[in-house]
């Protein structure tokens, strides 16, 4: 996929996105290279020439969890490339270093560590889950890297270090449970998820806001094992129960199973009403519209968006990687990590890494696919939550949308 | 059951294979000293005999009594180490050990891990080596690799590595098979010299070989004991001529 | 809870033992075969099941494509397709890989661990990294609901049929079939079997590429309760691998009976208990019973 | 006989002294510390490697669960580092400042009691070695006591390595579940992740396996050695020589554990975290396939498998990124069905001939030639004399080694 095949309509909406730059300094590079010299923008050692900037991109091309990693390395790599389409950043084009962690956590840490120490990465986007997450922390930290992260995820986690473009725990979870009391009527909710860390703390903050806050009631609370693809013995536990909610974050190849064998047992959205966390677009291939249609889906964006940004964006999308090709909300917070950056780097006017992270709160970006998103102190995006119902077509409906941004609060009080 | 003198008394011996008895209530007794031969046709029970007096085998009901200890109870190595030695049917030597190392994994210290572990090679073990090469004549092929001893000459290596044990009861399933005539001459000659302080049981099918060495000859046929005693008397037992010539 | 709730519950959630048994017992009843009676272990195994499952795949497209109206009676012409493919990659790793190695048992766990890796990363780039789902036709979907409340999930009693059938067909052919005779004359004595006649070269490649159809009909069938993806074999393998160890792999009789414990187990005590807790209970209750009989349920009875 | 001894003692020890001034000099210098912690990394898998020729190339018997003891021992290090970065200072921000931050996560609100002792280095040191070899001692004991082995014995340490890993998974709260323990920072106040610190934990490692490879090569050529090959082919004879062979397979497998637990405490130092992703049957898998490389017969060549593998994945990975996994298979299944011996079994077929027919074609002048007619005797005994003699010696010992067999080719090399 390369530049000039990119639409000029994105193309000029992304250059206003830029909003803090002018545009003439866009439009003549190479001035703008000989304005900022590669001293002045780069004192820390970093691969930066006066032509290019290096950047990493860490995420598990093979094993299991490429199954889902792919669309945020799509994601990224188009981002950049209508970046560099636009002149790059600082006049410097940005060439991508590609590693696989593998879906194994210490592959992730080795290709980290090669990528800050032997590559001098100006950043990193990548990483998908917890575990990769925390398996490189300690390395970004450690060497003062940069990591763009894309996934929501469980919170209880702040570092200078990693800037995150999901949403944490409270903001998927807080507005669903809101609008599934007021519109739906739910008081009784089952909560099931995947067993690690990511569902567990979703579930005690879901408890915690049912129990005291909406003054509803928990009925049942199951994980099962990352992989199990048997759920018949959970489905009649929850036929006993009769929630009136069902509340999943159940992941990976569980998931598929998950919602086969509820429509087979005749829980269809017809009949129950069900929420979850952990279904995009791109779960949805696995899992068949026809078995998730009915049910909803919290997240802070959904392909059928209908705002300017959006079209835009799946247009391109489909250009670079095909017209079945599917975008879910990990895809596009994925694709907001190049744009952040780049307006950090931009304000700040140099790729140091203490000097973005310096310049990153408060950066905001209303060009973005999902709408209007901006970095919070914490490093995490203010962003709306949305509720979307599944179609049998395997798209997604909008049903709901937060009327205000959903302020980032990683160690929610109240929660612990 | 009773006590005895007899080195080995075995009692109402009994396994069955799914249902088949290839050992059926078998009574023998072997005296001190004694070189006792067990013969009978193909299927017999003899080998089995063995496995079962070694462990190899489990028996389903009666007792093996080794010098008035039962030892159908015990592991095989327990039972080696109580003073029986069994060599197999085909030779079982390590092949890639030279004569001397199968000699010397065979002594019978360091059976434990650790006593394996802090083994020394020292006079003791070297000077019993020499004395069992000597005995088994491969004093000169010490050094060869196992492997390459003619078919004769592993048999008596075999033979060699029970010896360095210094069993009480040696049981030998078909000591020369395979051998040449002059190996077997040299085998009965070593038969002799080794029965004199110890027990030997020898299953065996040359009759003229067992005529040679044999003390008393035990005839099994379907897993019982047919004939029993001085080779002359049990080869004009008309039982035992019936079962050999009716077969 | 009234009388007749916990008497619907009582029979789906003995529905859920059964359609699980089923579910384990088509899973290793493929390694079963080539395990024992070949004594080789199939690392690939669950690649052989997403084969299967890539068929169903491509072949509903296709029908989705090209010809609509046969969609709702396309999926049993899939599944025997299914094995058809998977026969014939079985009989093609068994000629270039497994027979070289039949005297080094243990090597052909290597040799398969490496064919599992190139096959996931064939998939990945052939079919593409994402996960994909077959389009079924309806009459698999939803439950059958025998009164209120009551509601029989239809793919579950399609794989229990299914399996089934396979199970009753391995066992019929083993028992009665030439092949069948072969297959035992090999196993138990290889040598004698050649002596005899029996082509064992020709019976070992026709026994792995059976056990390789079979996991790939396993894999058609779990489309309709699990995920088809580059991976998905994984989720499978090891609980094949359980099934046969358990049951003591020398016997397809071990097999059946290990993988009804195994599910029952963990169906009731997944009802009664939270999804993670039953397994490790599950697991443990295996591990122990596999330390006091470690030759598994069923060992083969020879004389040592 | 003792000429022999010594010369076989001096053969083992000439490839081991390579390695060690491989690892020891060349390594050390011609790498940054970034290339360096990572040949640390691998060498923490050559453990696993070096106790898998121990139980699987003498002793005959196949693990694929010794992720389960790597992980153990890793495990068992990484609690007392955690426990040692969870000071009520830095984690002051949790519910219950002093816990490990994912006991925290997890509700939990005092240290469990079985956590207690890893406050202990001595006693962490003691775990590290003494939980896997118990685990190892009772599967082991369970096992071989009743004959179980062969493909047997590798399915059901399979199992073993799975119950673990979904133990530890499940029971997040005292485990760290899936992300496994991370974010370790400081051993006894000395921070393990700066660059000094890791060339020094490389060095510490480097000298762990170099000790270890002399320990198994020291067992090999006890009597401990040879019964544990003699085991392997003939085990009746063994047993009906009054050993108690099970003892010594439990032996073998204690020993592995030992030493794959040690390697993983390492691998838990140097990477600064540990995680159930290194305790299942994949990289159970990919250890023995270390071993495979290598060669299973032969220490050094473990060591070297571990090395060349690792590097393999990692310049592939690099390199090739679409193409690496079809690149490791093949070499996966290259070397099962070609080299079986692996690298040493190359060594000793191909290039240990080749030298010694050079070294031989100048010394040949003068010799008797070697093997009289029908006494196969002279060439097996030719060890022990002169080396001209050698390559025949060699040569019947590579067609053994073809064979798969390969008794000979173990004995020999380190």
């Amino acid at each position: 996929m390369s530049d000039q095949h990119l639409p000029s309509s994105p193309r000029r909406k992304f250059m206003l996105g830029a909003a803090a730059l002018p545009l003439a300094l866009a439009m003549s590079r190479i001035g703008h290279a000989a304005a900022l010299p590669t001293a002045q923008v780069n004192t820390t050692g970093l691969a930066v020439t006066d032509t290019e900037v290096v950047v990493g991109q860490l995420h598990s091309a093979t094993g299991t969890m490429a199954i889902s990693e792919t669309g945020s390395i799509q994601a990224e790599q188009l981002a950049i490339d209508q970046i560099n389409a636009m002149g790059g950043i600082l006049g410097r084009k940005i060439r991508v270093i590609k590693e696989d962690g593998a879906s194994d956590w210490p592959t992730f840490a080795e290709k980290s560590r090669k990528l800050l120490v032997n590559d001098k990465v100006a950043t990193v986007f990548g990483c998908w889950t917890s575990a990769s997450r925390k398996a490189v922390l300690p390395i970004f930290e450690k060497e003062n890297g940069l990591l763009y992260y894309p996934t929501f995820y469980e919170g209880l986690e702040q570092s200078k270090n990693v800037i995150y473009t999901g949403q944490e725990a409270t903001q998927q979870i807080l507005y669903g449970l809101d609008w599934a009391k007021q519109e739906k009527s739910a008081k009784t909710f089952f909560l099931i998820g995947s067993d690690y860390i990511w569902p567990r703390t979703s579930m005690k903050i879901a408890r915690k806001h049912v129990e005291a806050f909406q003054g509803g009631k928990i009925v049942g609370e199951e994980y099962y094992p990352l992989g199990h693809t048997n759920f018949n013995s959970l489905i009649n536990k929850i036929k006993i129960a009769k929630p009136d909610c069902i509340f999943a974050a159940v992941v990976g190849g569980s998931n598929v199973a998950f919602y086969k064998q509820l429509k087979a047992a005749g829980i269809t959205g017809a009949r129950q009403f069900l929420l979850t966390l952990s279904v995009t677009e791109d779960e949805m291939l696995g899992v068949g519209g026809e078995n998730f249609a009915g049910f909803y889906s919290s997240m802070k964006y959904f392909q059928s968006l209908d705002n300017a940004n959006n079209k835009a964006f799946v247009e391109a999308f489909k250009k670079a990687y095909g017209p079945k090709a599917v975008i879910g909300d990990v895809t596009q917070a994925a694709y907001l990590g190049p744009w952040l950056w780049k307006a950090a780097v931009e304000k700040a006017g140099s790729f140091d890494v203490d000097k973005v992270v310096a310049a990153s709160p408060g950066i905001e970006l209303p060009t973005a696919p999902e709408g209007y998103v901006k970095i919070h102190e914490n490093h995490h995006l203010y962003s709306k939550a949305r509720i979307a119902e599944g179609q049998p077509d395997g798209s997604f409906k909008v049903v709901a949308e937060s009327p205000e941004l959903m302020v980032p609060d990683p160690f929610p009080k109240g929660y612990q | 059951m009773s006590n005895t003198d007899f080195v080995l008394a075995v009692e109402d011996l009994t396994v069955s294979f799914d249902g088949f008895k290839a050992i059926d209530s078998l009574n023998l007794y072997v005296d001190r000293g004694e070189l006792r031969v067990v013969i009978g046709p193909n299927g017999a029970g003899k080998t089995t005999l063995l496995d079962l007096i070694c462990g190899k085998t489990k028996a389903s009901a009666g007792s093996i009594k080794f010098k008035n200890q039962e030892m159908t109870r015990l592991p095989e190595h327990m039972i080696v180490r109580a003073g029986i030695g069994r060599k197999f049917q085909t030779p079982s030597i390590y092949e890639n050990l030279s004569v001397f190392k199968n000699l010397e994994v065979s002594y019978p210290r360091g059976r434990g891990v650790f006593g394996a572990l802090g083994f020394k090679c020292d006079e003791a073990v070297k000077a019993k080596v020499d004395e069992i090469a000597d005995m088994i004549g491969l004093a000169d092929r010490l050094e060869l690799e196992a492997g390459l001893l003619s078919h004769g000459q592993k048999q008596w290596l075999e033979i060699g590595m029970l010896l360095m044990q210094d069993p009480e009861l040696l049981m030998l399933d078909e000591p020369i098979a395979g051998m040449s005539a002059r190996e077997r001459e040299l085998t009965a000659e070593l038969l002799k010299r080794i029965c004199r302080n110890r027990s030997v049981i020898v299953i065996e099918h040359d009759m003229e070989f067992v005529a040679r060495i044999a003390h008393k000859v035990t005839v099994m046929h379907q897993g019982k004991i047919l004939a029993e005693g001085a080779m002359d008397k049990v080869q004009s037992d008309p039982k035992v001529i019936d079962v050999y010539l009716g077969h | 809870m009234s009388f007749d709730e916990i008497y619907n519950i009582t029979l789906m959630q003995g529905f859920a033992g059964l359609s699980l048994f089923a579910v384990l017992l088509l899973m290793g009843l493929g390694l079963a075969i080539i395990f024992g009676q070949m004594g080789v272990i199939n690392m690939a195994h669950g690649e052989f099941m997403t084969i299967g499952a890539y068929t169903i795949f491509l072949l509903s497209s296709l029908t989705e494509s090209h010809a609509p109206g046969l969609m709702q009676a396309y999926f049993p012409f899939a599944i025997l397709c299914a094995f058809i493919v998977a026969f014939a990659f079985g009989w093609l790793a068994e000629w270039a890989l497994i027979r070289h190695l039949y005297k080094r048992p243990l090597d052909t766990l290597l040799a398969t661990w490496g064919l599992s890796l190139a096959m996931q990363q064939a998939f990945r780039t052939l079919i593409g990294p994402k996960e994909v789902s077959p389009t079924l036709p309806d009459w698999l979907m939803g439950s059958w609901e025998v009164t209120e409340g009551l509601d029989i999930p239809i793919n579950g009693m399609f794989v229990l049929g299914l399996t089934v059938l396979v199970t009753g067909g391995v066992l019929l052919a083993l028992y009665k079939s030439r092949w069948g005779l072969r297959v035992r004359a090999t196993v138990a004595n290889r040598a004698m079997a050649n002596a005899t006649g029996i082509n064992t070269t020709r019976t070992d490649r026709v026994t792995f590429a059976i056990g390789c159809g079979i996991a790939g009909v396993a894999g058609a069938a779990f489309t309709t309760i699990g995920s088809t993806g580059p991976t998905s074999g994984s989720l499978y393998i090891v609980d094949a691998f359980l099934v046969v160890t358990f049951g003591g792999a020398a016997s397809l009789w071990g097999t059946v009976v290990s993988a009804f414990g195994i599910a029952q187990t963990q169906s009731i005590s997944e009802f009664f208990l939270s999804g993670s807790m039953a397994k490790v209970l599950t697991l443990l209750l295996i591990v122990t019973i596999l330390m006091l009989r470690p030759q598994g349920l069923f060992a083969s009875k020879v004389r040592r | 006989m003792d000429a022999f001894k010594t010369w076989l003692d001096r053969s083992g020890l000439a490839s081991i002294a390579i390695l060690a001034v491989l690892l020891l000099v060349v390594f050390p210098l011609a790498m940054d510390s970034f290339r360096l912690n990572l040949v640390g990394k691998y060498l923490s898998y050559g453990f696993v490697a070096v106790g898998l020729v121990m139980l699987w190339g003498y002793g005959g018997v196949l693990s694929l669960g010794q992720g389960v003891f790597f992980g153990l021992g890793g495990y068992a290090m990484a609690m007392f580092l955690k426990l040692e970065a969870s000071d009520p200072q830095s984690t002051a921000i949790q519910s219950t400042p002093g816990i490990p931050d994912f006991m925290d996560w997890n509700q939990l609100t005092a240290l469990p009691l079985w956590w207690e002792p890893f406050n202990s280095f001595g006693f962490t040191l003691f775990a590290v070695v003494a939980v896997p070899v118990l685990l190892a001692f009772i599967i082991g004991y369970a096992m071989f006591k009743r004959r179980v082995g062969g493909v047997y014995f590798a399915i059901i340490t399979q199992a073993v390595a799975l119950i673990l890993t979904v133990l530890i998974i499940g029971q997040q709260g005292y485990t760290g579940g899936v992300n496994g323990m991370t974010d370790l920072r400081t051993l006894l106040g000395w921070d393990i992740r700066s660059d000094e610190a890791k060339t020094v934990l490389y060095f510490v490692t480097a000298a762990l396996l170099l000790a270890s490879v002399l320990l198994c090569r020291w067992v090999q050529l006890s009597k401990l050695g040879t019964l544990l090959l003699a085991m392997r082919d003939k085990e009746d004879r063994v047993r009906f020589s009054g050993y108690d062979v099970s003892m010594f397979k439990v032996f073998a497998f204690c020993l592995a554990a030992a030493l794959s637990a040690i390697g993983g405490a390492m691998f838990t130092l140097q990477v600064g975290f540990m995680s159930p992703t290194l305790i299942g049957i994949v990289p159970s898998i990919e250890m023995v396939i270390f071993a495979a490389v290598g060669g299973r017969m032969s220490l050094v060549g473990a060591v070297y498998g571990a090395l060349l593998v690792n590097f393999g994945k990692t310049y592939f990975s690099e390199t090739f990124p679409d193409l690496w996994l079809f690149l490791m298979a093949a070499l996966f299944i290259g070397v099962v069905m070609a080299f079986p011996n692996g690298l040493a079994g190359l060594y000793e077929s191909h290039v240990k001939p080749w030298l010694a027919r050079r070294k031989g074609a100048a010394a040949k002048a003068g010799e008797p030639p070697a093997g009289t007619p029908g006494e196969a005797g002279q060439q097996a005994s030719a060890p022990a004399s002169s080396s001209p003699a050698a390559s025949h010696s060699t040569q019947a010992v590579a067609a053994d080694g073809g064979l798969g067999i390969g008794t000979k080719v173990s004995s020999q090399s380190a």
